[in-house]
C-alpha cells in the first residue's frame, strides 16, 4: 500500500482514476483505518485529501454555507455561525463517535463510508444539503441523498470524490434537529436516526418540512410523506402521529445485532415525533 | 467422634448416608477415614473439596484440627475470579 | 458521597490502616511509565500470531504448514503436534478444577475445533506483517460439524456431541451414553416439599442470562524467551505468575524451576487472566526458534477466544408465609461451560440462597458444554447469575406480601450462626448491617417520578485464602522492601505496604512494595477470589512480626538484656520490665548496624491462609425507563458492603463502584451475539457494549465493617461481591418502573420495549 | 501458491514531526498507525492499544491540539504535525494537576486506561476549564475503564479543573 497526500483536487482525481477501484480516499480515517486493520479493504494507495485546501474549513455567504468534505466534526461543531444556523446538522455530526473520533471524522467520510446508519446523513438530507463532487469531468452537484446507493456503495464514478457540501441559509422561522436511538449514551452506531428540518409561516403553521431517516433501510432515506404530514399543521398531536406513521411506514430494516425489525420500525416513528418537536421549538425560537 | 455431614452429590456417592461419625483428629485423618468407609467417595475427596469444621472453611489444610465434638461439612472448594 | 461505618472496633488505634494515601505504584501509572504485558521488547524478538478456527465445531482433518514454514522471515510454526497429549487430571485453578487434557486442547485444538476462534496453529516471524502473511499460507482441512450453542439444545438427547467420551458425573444411575452434560451437582437442606406446603405464597420463575466478557481493557500479551539449554523466561499479563508457570511447565513438560515467570503490570483481569492462552504457544515458538517471541491478542481474539462467563438458564421457586418468613427455596441452574467442562455452576448453586437463613433448600446444577469459548472466571464466578434470579423472586415475593424489600430481606437474612444452604455455619457476617445501612441512606428516600423505579438486591460471595508468601527486607537505612507474589490489579501494593507499615510502626513511605517473579518467593496462588488483601496481607503481617522478633533480638544483644525484656512499639525497640534504662532504639538505628549484630534482617512468611470471611452487600438503584424506546437509564446507585476492615477505603470503594458498573453493563446491554453458524457478530467494544462514562451516575458507597475474626486486622476480601447484586437490583427497579418482571438479560432497549408493548396490547384487549 | 515466494518489503516513509515538544524523526510503512509508531518504533509505550478500532481511547494523543485516537491516525500523517502523548504530560519532575488528582482520588485501579483518560482530560480542560459533571462524562465517553466505574475519575477531573482555575 502506498500513501499519497495530493495538494489539489486535480491531483487527487488523477490518482483515484489511475488506481481505478484500488485507491481509497482518506479523510479522517476513522472508518478506513478500522477496515484496513481488519483486512476488509486492501487498497493499492490511500489518497489523503486533507492537504487539499478546498476540502477543509467552512465558508459562508448570503446564500448559505460551504463546508469542506474533510473538515473534522469537531471544527464544524465549534463554528458558531454554522452551529446557530444548522443545529440539527451539527448535533448529528457531533454524535459521530467519541471526542477522539470527532477530532478526525468528517461529513464527507461519514457520507462516503456509505453506512446505512451514518448519523450526519439523515440530518444533511433533512437540511437539503447539496454534495459537491469532483471527478475527471470536473465538478458536479448532487443532492446528498443521491450519493449512497446501498451499504458500502455510492453513485460516485471512477475518479470521483466528494469535495464539499453546500447548505442553504436557513429561512426565518425554521429549525432542524437530529435524534438517534442507541443502547448506550455514546459510542454506539445508530439503531434509528431521524433528522427533521422545517419552516413555519408567521402564524406558526408549518410551510416546509423534510425528514431524513437513517439505519432502517439500505441507505438513509428522504421521507417525503413524513414531511408532508407536517406541512399545513402546527405540529399538533394528529400531525405528529401522522408523521410517526409515515416514518414507520417507509422503514425496511433488518434484524441484526443492533436491533430488531419491529423495534426499529416503532422507534423510527417515536424519534420522528420527538425530533420534529425539537425542530418546531427551534423554529419558533428563531422568530425574526 | 466428629460428626460429618454429607449432602448433595457426596451423599449419593456415600450410598445415601447423610451423616456419619468418624474418629479423626485432623482433616487428613478425616479424609482417609471417609475414603475407607466409602470407596466410591474416595477419588472425589482429593478433587477440590474444602472442609468446614464447626462452620469455618479450610481449604488444602491437612492438619487443621478437628475436635472430638466437631461438626464437619464437606464443601466444594471455592476459587473465585 | 462515600461513607465508612465503623462497627465493633475499639481494639487498637490504627495509624496507617484506614487512611487514604497515594498508592506506591501510582506515579508510574499516571506517567505512562508502568510496563504492561505488551510494553516489553527484547533484542532479536519475533512476533507470534495465532491461526484460529472460523468454525464453531469442526473436525481437523489435516494441517499443512509447509508453505508458511518456507516463507522467508518465518522462524517457527506450531500446531497441536508440538504439544504432548496429557491425561485427564484435575487441579485447582481460577474458579474450579482444571483438567490438563482439556487445557492442552484449549490452547491448541487437537482432534476438533470446538468454537470459533479456537487456536489451530501459531507462527513466529520477524514482523507482524510476515507473521500475518504466514498464517494465510497455513492450509487446514476441516470437516464442519453441527454445532450447539445453548444449554437447552445441548442437553437434548440428539444434540451434537462436543466430546464423545464425556459421561455426566453425579448422576444416579450412571449414564450409559455420553452427553454434553459434564456434571450434575446438588445441594440440599431440610425438606423443600414440606417447606412449600407451609407457604402462603409461592413464586416460581424461569430466567436466562447471556455470556458476558470480563472486558479488561488490556488484551492478553506475553513475551517468552527460551534458551538453547531449556531455561525459560516468560513475561505476561496475568493474575498469577505462579499458576502460569505451573500450567505452562505442565503443558510443555518442563521442570518448574527452569521457567521463571514475571507478572507485568496487569491491565484488568476480573478472573479472565487466571488461565493461559498465548503463554504456552509463545514458549513453544520461542523454544523452536531459539529467539524471544512476543504475542499480543487483538480485541477480536480477546472476545472470541478468551473469557467469558457462562450464559445460563435458571429456574427458581421460593415460598413464604404471610408474615414474611421464607419456608422453602429451590433452584435449578444450567450453566454453559463453553467448549470444555468447568462452568462455575457449583459456586452458583452454593451462592444462590446464601444470603438467607433457610430451613429447606434444594439447588441442582448442570455443567453443560457448548460450542463457545471455554468460560473463565469472572468476578464471583457463578454467583451473579444465580443470585440475579433469586433476588428477582425475593423482590417479587416482597411485593406480593406487601413488605418493603429491605424489610423482607431482614426478616430472612443470614447472620452469625446461620447454617448456610451449602452446609456450614456462618461466622460473623454483615448482611443485616448492609441492609440497615441501605435503608438509612438518603437515596432510599428520594421520591420517584413517573416511569422511574427503585430496586434492591443483596449479594454474597465466599472469598478465599490459600497459599501465599511475602518477604520483607530491611535495608541498611531503615527502609523496607516488600515482595509479594500476587499481581496487583487494583491497588494491593498500597494496602500491603500499609499493613507492613502499620505492623512495623514505621512511615508508609519507608515501605517499597513490589510484585516478585516466580523465583523470588515460594508458591503463591493467584490474585483472585478476593484473596489478596486478606491472604497476602496476612502473610505480610506475619513477615513483619518475624522481622520485629529479629529486631528485638538485635536490640537485646546490643543492650545485653534478655529478649523478653525488649518490646516493639511504634517502630522502636524498648527495654521493658526495668531490665535497663535506655532510650528506645528506632528501627533505622538497628538497621544501620545489622551487619555487625548478626547480618541482614528480613521477615518471611509462607502460609496457607485459612479463615477468609464472606463479604455481603446490598445495592439500591433507581432507574428511569423510556416507555416509547425501552431504554433504561440509571439515575442513582448505592452500593453498601461489608469489608471487614477497609485497609485503604478508596480502593475498597473503587471495587464496589467498578463492580456495580460492570453489573450495570451485564444487566442492560452486554451479551455475546452469534450468527446461525456459531460465529460471533459483536467481537469489539463497538457492539459489545460495556458502560461508558456518560452511561452512569456517581456510584454512592457505604463501607460497613464487621471484622473478620480470622484475620489479624479483620480484613475480608471485597473485590467480587460488588458484581453480584446489580443485575437483580436493576431488574427489580425496572419491574417497579414498568410493572413488568424481566427475567432475561440483558434488558436491552428492544427487549424492554417489546415487553412494554405486549403489556399494553394485553391490557387494551 | 508458491511456498518459496518472497515477501514484499513495504517502502518506508521518512516522517519528521514534533513529539512532546521535541523534534522527532522516524521511518514507517504506510500501514503503520501512529500508535504502532509510538509504541514499536519510538518505544513510547505509555499510549496503550486496547482495541485498535477507536472504541476504547487507551491510545489517546493530542494531534495539533485535537484529541484523537492514535490507532486511527496513520504514522505518515504525523508529518509536520505536533503530537502530545502521556510521556509529555508532566513538567519535568512536576506532575500535571490531573496526574496528581488522579493519584489523590484513587482514580485508577489497573491503570491501563489511565494514560488515555489523562490525555483526554487535559484536552478537555484546555477547551473548557470549568466543565460540569455531565460535560466531563460525555467528553470522556470514548475512554473505556472497566475497573473504577468512572466515579473517581470524574471526581479527579472536576477537582483538577477547580485547582487549575485557582479555586
Amino acid at each position: 500500500m502506498d500513501y499519497r497526500a495530493p495538494a489539489s483536487v486535480k491531483e487527487a482525481v488523477e490518482l483515484l482514476a489511475l488506481h481505478d477501484g484500488r485507491a481509497h480516499v482518506l479523510a479522517g480515517g476513522t472508518d478506513l483505518l478500522v477496515k484496513l486493520r481488519g483486512g476488509f479493504v486492501a487498497p493499492q494507495v490511500v489518497v489523503d485529501v486533507k492537504a487539499i485546501p478546498q476540502l477543509r474549513g467552512i465558508e459562508s455567504d448570503a446564500r448559505g454555507f460551504r463546508i469542506g468534505a474533510a473538515t473534522s466534526c469537531a471544527e464544524l461543531a465549534e463554528h458558531a455561525a454554522f452551529s446557530a444556523a444548522w443545529p440539527g446538522v451539527v448535533e448529528a455530526l457531533h454524535l459521530i463517535g467519541s471526542t477522539q473520533i470527532q477530532g478526525r471524522a468528517s461529513a464527507g467520510g461519514n457520507l462516503c463510508n456509505a453506512s446505512p446508519a451514518a448519523d450526519s446523513v439523515p440530518a444533511m438530507i433533512a437540511a437539503g444539503a447539496i454534495c459537491q463532487v469532483a471527478g475527471p469531468a470536473g465538478e458536479r452537484e448532487v443532492p446528498v441523498e443521491k450519493i449512497v446507493t446501498g451499504p458500502g456503495r455510492t453513485s460516485l464514478a471512477r475518479g470521483e470524490f466528494v469535495v464539499g457540501f453546500r447548505l442553504p441559509k436557513p429561512p426565518p422561522r425554521s429549525g432542524d434537529a437530529y435524534l438517534r436511538l442507541i443502547p448506550r449514551t455514546e459510542m454506539d452506531i445508530a439503531v434509528v436516526g431521524v433528522g427533521v428540518s422545517l419552516a413555519l409561516d408567521d402564524k406558526g403553521v408549518c410551510t416546509h418540512a423534510r425528514v431524513g431517516l437513517g439505519a432502517v433501510a439500505p441507505t438513509a432515506l428522504l421521507v417525503e410523506a413524513a414531511g408532508k404530514a407536517l406541512i399545513g399543521t402546527r405540529l399538533d398531536a394528529p400531525a405528529l402521529a401522522a408523521l410517526a406513521a409515515a416514518t414507520s411506514a417507509v422503514c425496511k430494516p433488518i434484524d441484526d445485532k443492533r436491533g430488531t425489525i419491529a423495534y426499529r420500525i416503532k422507534v423510527a416513528g417515536v424519534l420522528a415525533r420527538r425530533t420534529a418537536a425539537i425542530a418546531f421549538d427551534r423554529a419558533r425560537a428563531r422568530n425574526p | 467422634m466428629a460428626r460429618v455431614i454429607l449432602s448433595g452429590t457426596l451423599r449419593d456417592l456415600a450410598g445415601g448416608d447423610a451423616e456419619v461419625e468418624l474418629e479423626a483428629r485432623d482433616v487428613r485423618q478425616l479424609l482417609r477415614a471417609l475414603g475407607e468407609r466409602y470407596p466410591e467417595l474416595a477419588p472425589h475427596l482429593e478433587q477440590g473439596y474444602a472442609i468446614a469444621i464447626d462452620g469455618e472453611i479450610f481449604q488444602d489444610a491437612w492438619f487443621a484440627p478437628i475436635g472430638p465434638d466437631s461438626e464437619v461439612h464437606l464443601v466444594p472448594a471455592i476459587r473465585g475470579g | 458521597m462515600n461513607d465508612v461505618t465503623m462497627k465493633g472496633l475499639g481494639e487498637r488505634m490504627w495509624k496507617v490502616v484506614g487512611t487514604r494515601p497515594v498508592r506506591p505504584d501510582g506515579v508510574d501509572k499516571v506517567t505512562g511509565r508502568a510496563k504492561f504485558g505488551a510494553d516489553l521488547n527484547l533484542p532479536n524478538m519475533l512476533i507470534g500470531k495465532v491461526l484460529r478456527s472460523p468454525h464453531a465445531h469442526a473436525r481437523i482433518k489435516s494441517i499443512d504448514t509447509s508453505k508458511a514454514q518456507a516463507l522467508p522471515g518465518v522462524k517457527a510454526v506450531v500446531t497441536s503436534a508440538d504439544f504432548s497429549d496429557l491425561p485427564s487430571e484435575f487441579i485447582p485453578a481460577g474458579e474450579m478444577m482444571v483438567n490438563f487434557r482439556d487445557m492442552t486442547r484449549n490452547v491448541m485444538a487437537r482432534e476438533k475445533a470446538l468454537y470459533e476462534g479456537h487456536a489451530v496453529a501459531a507462527v513466529a516471524a520477524i514482523s507482524e506483517a510476515v507473521a500475518a502473511q504466514a498464517l494465510k499460507l497455513i492450509e487446514v482441512e476441516y470437516e464442519v460439524l453441527p454445532h450447539v450453542m445453548d444449554v437447552a439444545q445441548a442437553m437434548q438427547p440428539d444434540a451434537p456431541l462436543l466430546h464423545e467420551s464425556m459421561y455426566t458425573i453425579g448422576m444416579e444411575p450412571k449414564p450409559e451414553k455420553p452427553s454434553n452434560v459434564a456434571k450434575r451437582v446438588e445441594f440440599a437442606l431440610g425438606d423443600v416439599a414440606a417447606g412449600f406446603a407451609k407457604a402462603d405464597v409461592v413464586i416460581e420463575r424461569e430466567f436466562t442470562t447471556q455470556p458476558v466478557h470480563q472486558g479488561y481493557i488490556e488484551p492478553h500479551a506475553c513475551v517468552a524467551s527460551v534458551s538453547e539449554d531449556g531455561q525459560a523466561e516468560l513475561w505476561c499479563s496475568t493474575q498469577g505468575q505462579f499458576i502460569v508457570r505451573n500450567f505452562c511447565a505442565k503443558l510443555l513438560g518442563m521442570e518448574l524451576s527452569r521457567l521463571r515467570v514475571t507478572a507485568s503490570e496487569i491491565g484488568g483481569g476480573f478472573g479472565g487472566k487466571t488461565v493461559v492462552y498465548l503463554e504456552p504457544l509463545a514458549l513453544v515458538l520461542s523454544r523452536k526458534a531459539a529467539q524471544p517471541v512476543k504475542m499480543v491478542m487483538s480485541r477480536t481474539e480477546v472476545f472470541k477466544a478468551s473469557g467469558p462467563t457462562s450464559g445460563a438458564r435458571i429456574w427458581v421457586k421460593i415460598g413464604a408465609t404471610r408474615d414474611g418468613r421464607i419456608t422453602a427455596a429451590e433452584a435449578l441452574l444450567k450453566y454453559q461451560a463453553g467448549a470444555f467442562q468447568g462452568s462455575p455452576v457449583q459456586p452458583g448453586c452454593m451462592c444462590a440462597f446464601a444470603p438467607y437463613d433457610l430451613e429447606n433448600v434444594k439447588v441442582v446444577g448442570f455443567d453443560v458444554v457448548v460450542n463457545r469459548p471455554k468460560v473463565a472466571a469472572y468476578r464471583a464466578p457463578g454467583g451473579p447469575i444465580s443470585e440475579f434470579a433469586v433476588e428477582s423472586v425475593i423482590d417479587e415475593l416482597a411485593g406480593r406480601l406487601n413488605l418493603d424489600p429491605i424489610e423482607f430481606r431482614l426478616k430472612n437474612a443470614a447472620k452469625e450462626g446461620t447454617k448456610a444452604a451449602y452446609g456450614p455455619k456462618f461466622g460473623p457476617i454483615g448482611l443485616v448491617q448492609t441492609l440497615e445501612a441501605a435503608r438509612a441512606h438518603r437515596n432510599y428516600g428520594v421520591p420517584l417520578k413517573a416511569n422511574q423505579g427503585r430496586g434492591v438486591a443483596s449479594g454474597f460471595w465466599f472469598n478465599i485464602g490459600g497459599e501465599t508468601c511475602a518477604a520483607l527486607n530491611l535495608t541498611e537505612d531503615g527502609s523496607v522492601t516488600l515482595v509479594a507474589g500476587t499481581p496487583d490489579i487494583g491497588g494491593s501494593r498500597a494496602s500491603l505496604a500499609m499493613m507492613a507499615a502499620e505492623e512495623l510502626g514505621i512511615a508508609l513511605d519507608k515501605v517499597r512494595p513490589i510484585i516478585g517473579d516466580t523465583s523470588a518467593l515460594g508458591y503463591n496462588f493467584l490474585t483472585g477470589g478476593s484473596r489478596v488483601t486478606f491472604s497476602s496481607g496476612m502473610a505480610v503481617i506475619e513477615a513483619a512480626r518475624e522481622m520485629i522478633r529479629r529486631l528485638r533480638e538485635r536490640a537485646a544483644k546490643i543492650w545485653e538484656i534478655p529478649l523478653d525484656s525488649v518490646a516493639w512499639e511504634d517502630g522502636h525497640a524498648r527495654a521493658v520490665g526495668g531490665a535497663k534504662q535506655v532510650a528506645p532504639m528506632p528501627l533505622a538505628e538497628i538497621a544501620k548496624t545489622a551487619g555487625k549484630t548478626g547480618g541482614p534482617i528480613v521477615g518471611y512468611a509462607a502460609i496457607n491462609a485459612q479463615g477468609a470471611g464472606p463479604s455481603l452487600a446490598t445495592h439500591v438503584v433507581d432507574v428511569e425507563v423510556d416507555p416509547e424506546t425501552g431504554k433504561v437509564t440509571v439515575l442513582r446507585y448505592l452500593a453498601v458492603q461489608d469489608a471487614g476492615r477497609a485497609v485503604h477505603p478508596s480502593y475498597v470503594e473503587g471495587q464496589m463502584q467498578g463492580g456495580a458498573v460492570q453489573g450495570i453493563g451485564w444487566a442492560l446491554n452486554e451479551e455475546y451475539i452469534y450468527d446461525k453458524n456459531g460465529r460471533m457478530e459483536n467481537p469489539g467494544f463497538l457492539d459489545y457494549r460495556i458502560p461508558v462514562c456518560s452511561d452512569v451516575p456517581m456510584i454512592d458507597t457505604v463501607i460497613v465493617e464487621v471484622p473478620n475474626p480470622r484475620h489479624p486486622y479483620g480484613v475480608r476480601g471485597v473485590g467480587e461481591t460488588p458484581i453480584v447484586p446489580p443485575m437483580g437490583a436493576i431488574a427489580n427497579a425496572v419491574a417497579n418502573a414498568t410493572g413488568i418482571r424481566f427475567t432475561d438479560l440483558p434488558m436491552s432497549p428492544p427487549r424492554v420495549l417489546k415487553a412494554i408493548d405486549e403489556k399494553h396490547a394485553a391490557t387494551s384487549k | 501458491m508458491d511456498g518459496t515466494r518472497k515477501f514484499k518489503v513495504a517502502t518506508k516513509h521518512h516522517v519528521t514531526t514534533t513529539i512532546n515538544g521535541d523534534p522527532a524523526e522516524f521511518l514507517c510503512t504506510p500501514e503503520q498507525t501512529l500508535l504502532d509508531v509510538l509504541r514499536d518504533v519510538l518505544y513510547l509505550t505509555g499510549s496503550k492499544e486496547g482495541c485498535a478500532s477507536g472504541d476504547c481511547g487507551a491510545c489517546s494523543v493530542i494531534l495539533d491540539g485535537r484529541l484523537v485516537c492514535s490507532c486511527l491516525v496513520l504514522g505518515v500523517e504525523a508529518e509536520g504535525r505536533d503530537v502530545e502523548t502521556i510521556e509529555g504530560m508532566a513538567n519535568g519532575d512536576e506532575l500535571h494537576p490531573l496526574q496528581q488528582k488522579f493519584l489523590e482520588h484513587a482514580a485508577l485501579q489497573c491503570g491501563i486506561c489511565t494514560p488515555g483518560f489523562l490525555v483526554a482530560a487535559k484536552a478537555l480542560l484546555a477547551r473548557n476549564p470549568d466543565p460540569t459533571e455531565t460535560e466531563v462524562r460525555y467528553w470522556l465517553a470514548g475512554n473505556l475503564c472497566r475497573c473504577t466505574g468512572y466515579d473517581k475519575i470524574v471526581r479527579a477531573v472536576l477537582d483538577a479543573a477547580a485547582e487549575m482555575r485557582g479555586n
